[in-house]
């Protein structure tokens, strides 16, 4: 149905695609795989008419095409999921889904009732239980990733693409994405289907197409083959994804947090957080995991000083208490936090990688007032070569890297304040099999180091994987606590699961 | 319930309080100000400051600026003036060209729109930063003004074009009516149409609207060209409120129109904001200006008390949308 | 209850409308229309037109639904001011025109005015004289939408045009601003370091003038010329700065414009439709009769 | 070799080729464009819109705007003039105090200070939006500048004062010295401090700034406190330039400064942007007044002209980093 040939795509600097040919047919679904960086969005972005300068030929229906915008591309039957989250955040769902196609009454207006229809009709198949009228910014990252996956439902196309469309969503509604994935596969389209998530692949996957360095390495039937053989196809050769090792637990406390609260940021009478204790000892890793909207990221957050006249807690540090009431705090008592969306909150994107890394460490790296360039250059080249953060130059603007190497930067520039405790939230988010068993090494030997780590995730495996202590939350509250021996799939979900929805559900 | 009165809810009502405070001050410290004839006279005051700010929030609304509004009004109201009284002469070909009152009119509109279209199009074309496009257009249009009336004011236009500026209709006068006007179509647009929409979207993200298929380039020139168009009209209004096209007319207009749209709750960052809002900002700013005078403050003194209040109002804003 | 006056009777309050306050001789104008105002036992209010003929139509719509009894009025234009004018004397309320012209012989109740344009004239020919009909100048204009920047702009050259001797190398504007000016003739020094004198259209320009000609170590050779009467100007033509300035009487006219106003409310109707006040001309050798903004 | 010299590479040569053409029409229209005097008198004349500009770049580098510039100057001038001349008397304990030179200039200083940090205060404590702030601003301190004046200049403030706006050393104008020490000094912050790396990171990302543990809120302060001083010295170059403290000086001041920033490829939105960039943009803006008064261009046609160069420039800068 639709065949790319030979295409080449260049960027200032930047090879992305070269050479690349893959056939995708009707009715199947076709995976890209490819680590970070490895030109799938690019492609992508190629076959849904937003790169329009390429060299080589997209073959649509028999015929060669070249889309002139995206709309042209989605009038003729292409339809794109975007791995970056196209939103716009102060109009409504509704509002939303239907940008650049609204339906029109007679006179000429808005037809906002039978638009709101179909956004209820569409809401209701992927089981999001918000009003068409929500505003999008104030949906949580996931839920915005449903709306993009709506938006692209809309249109009635015989291509769908969808760029790593469960990077931010949980395992529910993944399983509704992956219901309708089936029916449009009833339906005879063509899905094309990146992510990270190999399990997700041997799922769902029929073909795959692997891409290496902007260059298509392989391709051939998901049947038959293993996770191992994938990666090694991906990355040229296999790894090891480890997982800890159960060690004894040292009795040295870094880290007590006691009656932790926070008042909700709109209902004036709720709290967000509900009386939370934990503690964490030197060198452990505990890992927090909560469906989304938990609260795990406030929890994070709430630790670090950021907000300060809205909660009450009571924080020790190796036993003596402190009191933070912002992130300089924090990181004056030796924490540090690598936050969920490491482009909003973790990086200038605009400066380049040294000035990004050095940010947090300024004080340290001046001589007589003014910033020494080799204590920076030094620095930032130490944890280049160190977390092999994979860039032109230090002097290579953040904003150009690829999501992992964006990751390990946010890491480096916390690990240079020499930390006590480091908060993760959601480290992994968006990161390929390679950069993520990179940054378990790393944070394995971290922990080897003595540091504690308290980690967030949505993903259970990963969980499982690294941790030594499992905490769930479920609505602002802790809900159990596990040992790393003791905790199963089964008995973290059902802790995770907020009671008013299990009881209604029994 | 749907989305505009959820946005309305958030920014319509948080002006208001502002409002009402300054209102209730205002009428306590003076007997005179709570009147019938006093409110008509706040309201004809702002109805230039209104034409210009609604198309002022449109644009701001797409994350631009418009800082050429006052030169633009000055020269619109010079051209519809001169063709009104003097028609155009081509003294080569013996040609004389007179104008009606209708004529002049649209002519004066006419050029709104190209100058305002001209920003939008460098805007677009050479992805000149708003704020420095029309800062160029605000010198040119100035400069053309003063070409156009070589300096001097252009005056005596006839008691039928006095009637815009000056005259009454079923009891309410007419800049008003026509201020009321504009306001009810940007309404309507912005709420009721694909323009409307696309203008919050451009200015909410501009990357995401151009991949949906929204034509940024296009809403950004109609946006512009809308508020060229405003302006002129508000030129028209002063100058037959004045009987006189003066050359300086509007100077620094588009402070007060950009203060009245952020006081009325619309981000200068784009995407938020509504042309009620606004015209509640436009209330405010008249409503102290007349009170402030109704007060006897001495003039050095009145600057510095609505630089104040002007604070104030904002800061209210803020910690009420706060609790919202 | 003590008091006999009547109740009907209220104090009479003046308005006084001035067309900017960012110009001293303005400042001057409305201060001392407001002693005169408060000797005669008023109350009274000064608004700024700002220079903007709009912002003055809503002053005037103010004044009049606050209960003022009399307008002082110092237009922004001639032709723009007279619906102002014209819809307070409808309301009952007389004006008193200062300084400056409208261009309606019915609307004011008076004017009191000063002649910008014969003004200029006297200077323009003393300007000859001191440059013996030959040499090349610079006319520094006002703002260039100002009335009065062509006025007194019109009254110098009705008479210098006629000297085919006198040559003006450059016609710039310094929108009557002290540092325009300065920044200004700088810069034509440069084109023109040869020239004879300078005509400004008012003294804070003239002073402005006069520092960038001593910044060019020019200042005993190049002739300058100011119009208003300012303070800092009459010293520098005491001190042989400057050349000549038209002098105004802003506190002549403010003064009979307030005591018209309390002959109206004691109930006199006639008033000479125009008043002119004489501008004259200050130089050297008459300065000592002078300060600022009048005789002293 | 580092981020400096990229970020310079990419800003500063852009805007020269825009002021070399510049430089090089004037020079064929006129012969006394390319002399040493006129040079020095460009230079001198802008070193205030220089002064003002450095605050101005820092505060645009945060993602902010300074609109009370204008205002705070004529204050600071007005009250180093004012307390040169009169001192401080205090009627009523029979209380005088006189200045010295020395003094009055650093309480004119100490005010324009003052006056930047109320800005920050307002902008980082209430949340106000920069352009609400100072807007505000602008109008309290041109308030407090007529009241402070009365509405006269202040004049004749002796020949030691008159150095610092009219003087030479060493063959250089004082007030390019001053001016040179201010951009070196800025230069020295935004490249070689810690600051300048808060500043260019709080506009790059606020959010990513603050949970680096970067004092956003102190920042900023600094920020707008560092504008109202260099406002204030900028205010006492024009007075002492004026040897007479004008009540309205510095209107419209701060569109002159915002031009020469953007002009000098300052993104408004923050982070990008350069010191040396500002004063290509401010020496762009000083050769344009002064090439068009050489030419005796008729004041009618100047607007006209500038807003159309200026508008090219930046076209031209924008076509020429594309390329980079
Ligand atoms: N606009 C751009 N300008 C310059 N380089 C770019 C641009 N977009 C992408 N690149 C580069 O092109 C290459 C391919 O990027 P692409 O986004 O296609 O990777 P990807 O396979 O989708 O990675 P990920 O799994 O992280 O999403 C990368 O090296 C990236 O840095
Ligand atoms: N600014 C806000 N306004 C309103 N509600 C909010 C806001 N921020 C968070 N919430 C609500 O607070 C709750 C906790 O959110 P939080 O981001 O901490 O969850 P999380 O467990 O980190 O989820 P995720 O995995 O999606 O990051 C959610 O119910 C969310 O809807
Ligand atoms: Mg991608
Ligand atoms: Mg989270």
């Amino acid at each position: 149905m639709l065949v790319v040939d030979k295409i080449t795509k260049r960027f200032p600097g930047v090879l992305a695609l070269e050479d690349v040919s893959l056939t995708i047919e009707a009715g199947k679904i076709t995976a890209l795989i490819g680590e970070n960086g490895a030109g799938k969005s690019t492609l992508m972005k190629v076959l849904s008419g937003i790169y329009q300068d390429y060299d080589g030929q997209v073959i649509f229906k028999g015929q060669t095409v070249r889309f002139s915008s995206p709309k042209d591309a989605q009038e003729q039957g292409i339809a794109i999921i975007h791995q970056e989250l196209n939103l716009i955040p102060y109009l409504s769902i509704m509002e939303n889904i239907f940008l650049g196609r609204e339906l029109i009454t007679q006179y000429g207006t808005l037809d906002k009732r039978k638009m709101k229809m179909r956004t209820q009709e569409l809401l209701d198949k992927l089981k999001l239980s918000v009003k068409p009228e929500t505003l999008v910014a104030s949906l949580k990252v996931g839920q915005q990733q449903v709306v993009e996956i709506a938006k692209a439902l809309l249109t009635e196309s015989e291509v769908i693409i969808m760029d790593e469309p469960t990077s931010a969503i949980t395992e529910s509604e993944v399983e509704v994405l992956f219901e309708i994935i089936d029916d449009l596969k009833k339906q005879s389209k063509a899905i094309v289907y990146v992510s990270h998530k190999l399990d997700e692949l041997f799922r769902i996957v029929d073909h795959y197409v692997v891409l290496r360095d902007g260059k298509s390495i392989e391709s051939g039937n998901m049947k038959g083959i293993t996770q191992d053989v994938l990666i090694q196809k991906m990355v040229g050769r296999s790894i090891q994804v480890m997982r800890k090792e159960a060690c004894e637990k040292r009795a040295d406390n870094l880290l007590t947090v006691k009656r932790l609260f926070l008042k909700h940021p709109v209902r004036a009478k709720e709290d967000l957080l509900k009386n939370i204790t934990f503690s964490v000892q030197k060198g452990e890793i505990v890992g927090i995991f909560g469906l989304m909207g938990a609260g795990r990221t406030e929890l994070l957050e709430t630790i670090f000083g950021l907000h300060p006249f809205v909660s009450k807690s009571e924080i020790h540090i190796e036993n003596t208490r402190i009191i933070i009431n912002s992130p300089s705090d924090a990181i004056k008592a030796g924490l540090a936090l690598v936050p969920e969306d490491r482009k909003k909150d973790g990086l200038v994107l605009g400066m380049d990688v040294k000035t990004n890394i050095c940010l947090t460490t300024l004080p340290d790296l001046e001589e007589r007032g003014f910033l020494s360039e080799l204590k920076e250059s030094l620095l930032s080249k130490k944890y280049i070569s160190e977390l092999k953060i994979k860039t032109s130059s230090p002097y290579q603007q953040a904003k150009n890297l690829s999501g992992g190497n964006q990751q390990k930067i946010v890491l480096a520039k916390w690990l240079a304040t020499k930390p006590k405790l480091l908060l993760l939230d959601e480290p992994t988010r968006g990161i390929d099999i390679h950069a993520k068993s990179e940054i378990y090494k790393l944070i394995l030997s971290l922990a080897d180091a003595g540091l504690g780590i308290v980690i967030v995730s949505s993903e259970l495996p990963e969980i499982l994987a690294v941790s030594d202590r499992i905490l769930v939350m479920a609505e602002g509250a802790i809900t159990a606590e596990f040992s790393a021996k003791e905790a199963t799939e089964d008995s973290i979900l059902k802790a995770a699961i907020p009671k008013s929805v299990y009881e209604n559900q029994l | 319930m749907n989305l505009q009165t959820y946005r309305a809810n958030l920014i319509r009502f948080q002006s208001l309080i502002a409002l009402f405070i300054l209102c209730l001050a205002l009428s306590i410290l003076s007997d005179k100000f709570l009147t019938v004839s006093n409110a008509w006279n706040v309201m004809r005051q702002i109805s230039v400051n209104i034409c210009i700010s609604t198309g002022m929030t449109l644009i701001v609304l797409t994350a631009g600026i418009d800082l050429s509004v006052g030169s633009v009004l000055a020269l619109c109201g010079a051209i519809t003036a001169g063709l009104l009284r003097n028609g155009i002469e081509v003294p080569s070909g013996n040609l004389y060209i007179g104008f009606t009152l209708l004529g002049a009119v649209i002519a004066g509109i006419l050029t709104g729109s190209f100058l305002g279209a001209f920003n939008g199009w460098a805007i677009t074309k050479f992805k000149v930063p708003p704020f420095v496009a029309t800062l160029a257009m605000l010198t040119i249009a100035r400069g053309l003004t003063m070409l156009w009336t070589q300096g001097f004011p252009i005056s005596g236009l006839g008691d039928t074009f006095l009637y815009f500026g000056t005259g009454w209709l079923l009891g309410i006068p007419v800049p008003v009516w026509i201020s009321g006007i504009i306001v009810l179509i940007a309404v309507l647009i912005t709420n009721k149409t694909r323009l409307g929409r696309y203008i919050y979207a451009i200015g909410g993200n501009e990357s995401a609207s151009k991949l949906s298929g929204i034509n940024v380039n296009r809403v950004k020139i109609i946006v512009y060209t809308i508020a060229g168009a405003l302006a002129a009209i508000g030129g028209i209004l002063v100058t037959s409120r004045l009987d006189s096209a003066q050359p300086n007319a509007g100077t620094s207009y588009e402070l007060d129109s950009i203060a009245a749209v952020v006081i009325g709750g619309t981000s200068l960052s784009g995407g938020r904001g509504s042309i009620l809002g606004t015209v509640q900002g436009a209330i405010i700013i008249g409503v102290l200006n007349n009170g402030l005078v109704l007060l006897n403050v001495s003039p050095f003194w009145q600057q510095v008390v609505k630089g104040f209040v002007i604070l104030l109002a904002v800061i209210i804003d803020k910690s009420n949308s706060k609790n919202d | 209850r003590c008091k006999t006056r009547q109740s009907a009777d209220e104090p009479k309050k003046m308005a006084i409308v001035v067309s900017t306050l960012n110009n001293p001789w303005f400042v001057f104008l409305a201060e001392r229309a407001a002693a005169k105002a408060k000797e005669l036992d008023y109350e009274s209010k000064i608004f700024d037109s700002q220079n903007n003929t709009s912002l003055e139509t809503d002053h005037f719509e103010n004044a009049i639904s606050s209960g003022y009894d009399a307008i002082l009025f110092n237009p922004t234009d001639a032709d723009g001011s007279v619906v102002n004018v014209k819809n307070a004397t409808a309301a009952g309320i007389p004006v008193f025109c200062m300084d400056r012209e409208i261009n309606s012989n019915e609307a004011a109740t008076s004017q009191i005015l000063s002649d910008s344009y014969s003004g200029c004239v006297t200077i323009a020919k003393y300007f000859v004289e001191t440059l013996n009909k030959k040499g090349k100048y610079v006319e520094l204009l006002g703002l260039v939408g100002d009335n009065n920047t062509w006025n007194r702009s019109k009254g110098f050259h009705s008479v210098v045009d006629h000297y085919p001797g006198l040559k003006m190398v450059a016609q710039q504007s310094a929108d009557f601003d002290r540092n325009k000016a300065m920044e200004v003739l700088e810069s034509i020094l440069q084109a023109n370091p040869d020239i004879d004198a300078v005509f400004c259209g008012n003294d804070a320009m003239a002073m402005g003038a006069y520092q960038a000609l001593v910044a060019s170590g020019k200042a005993d050779k190049v002739k300058v010329f100011g119009f208003d009467g300012a303070e800092d100007v009459v010293k520098s033509i005491q001190d042989g700065k400057i050349k000549a300035t038209g002098m105004q009487f802003p506190e002549v006219m403010a003064q009979t414009a307030a005591t018209m106003a309390d002959q109206y409310f004691k109930g006199k109707r006639d008033f000479p439709k125009k008043m002119p006040v004489a501008v004259e001309m200050v130089k050297k050798d008459n300065v000592e009769n002078y300060a600022a903004y009048g005789k002293k």
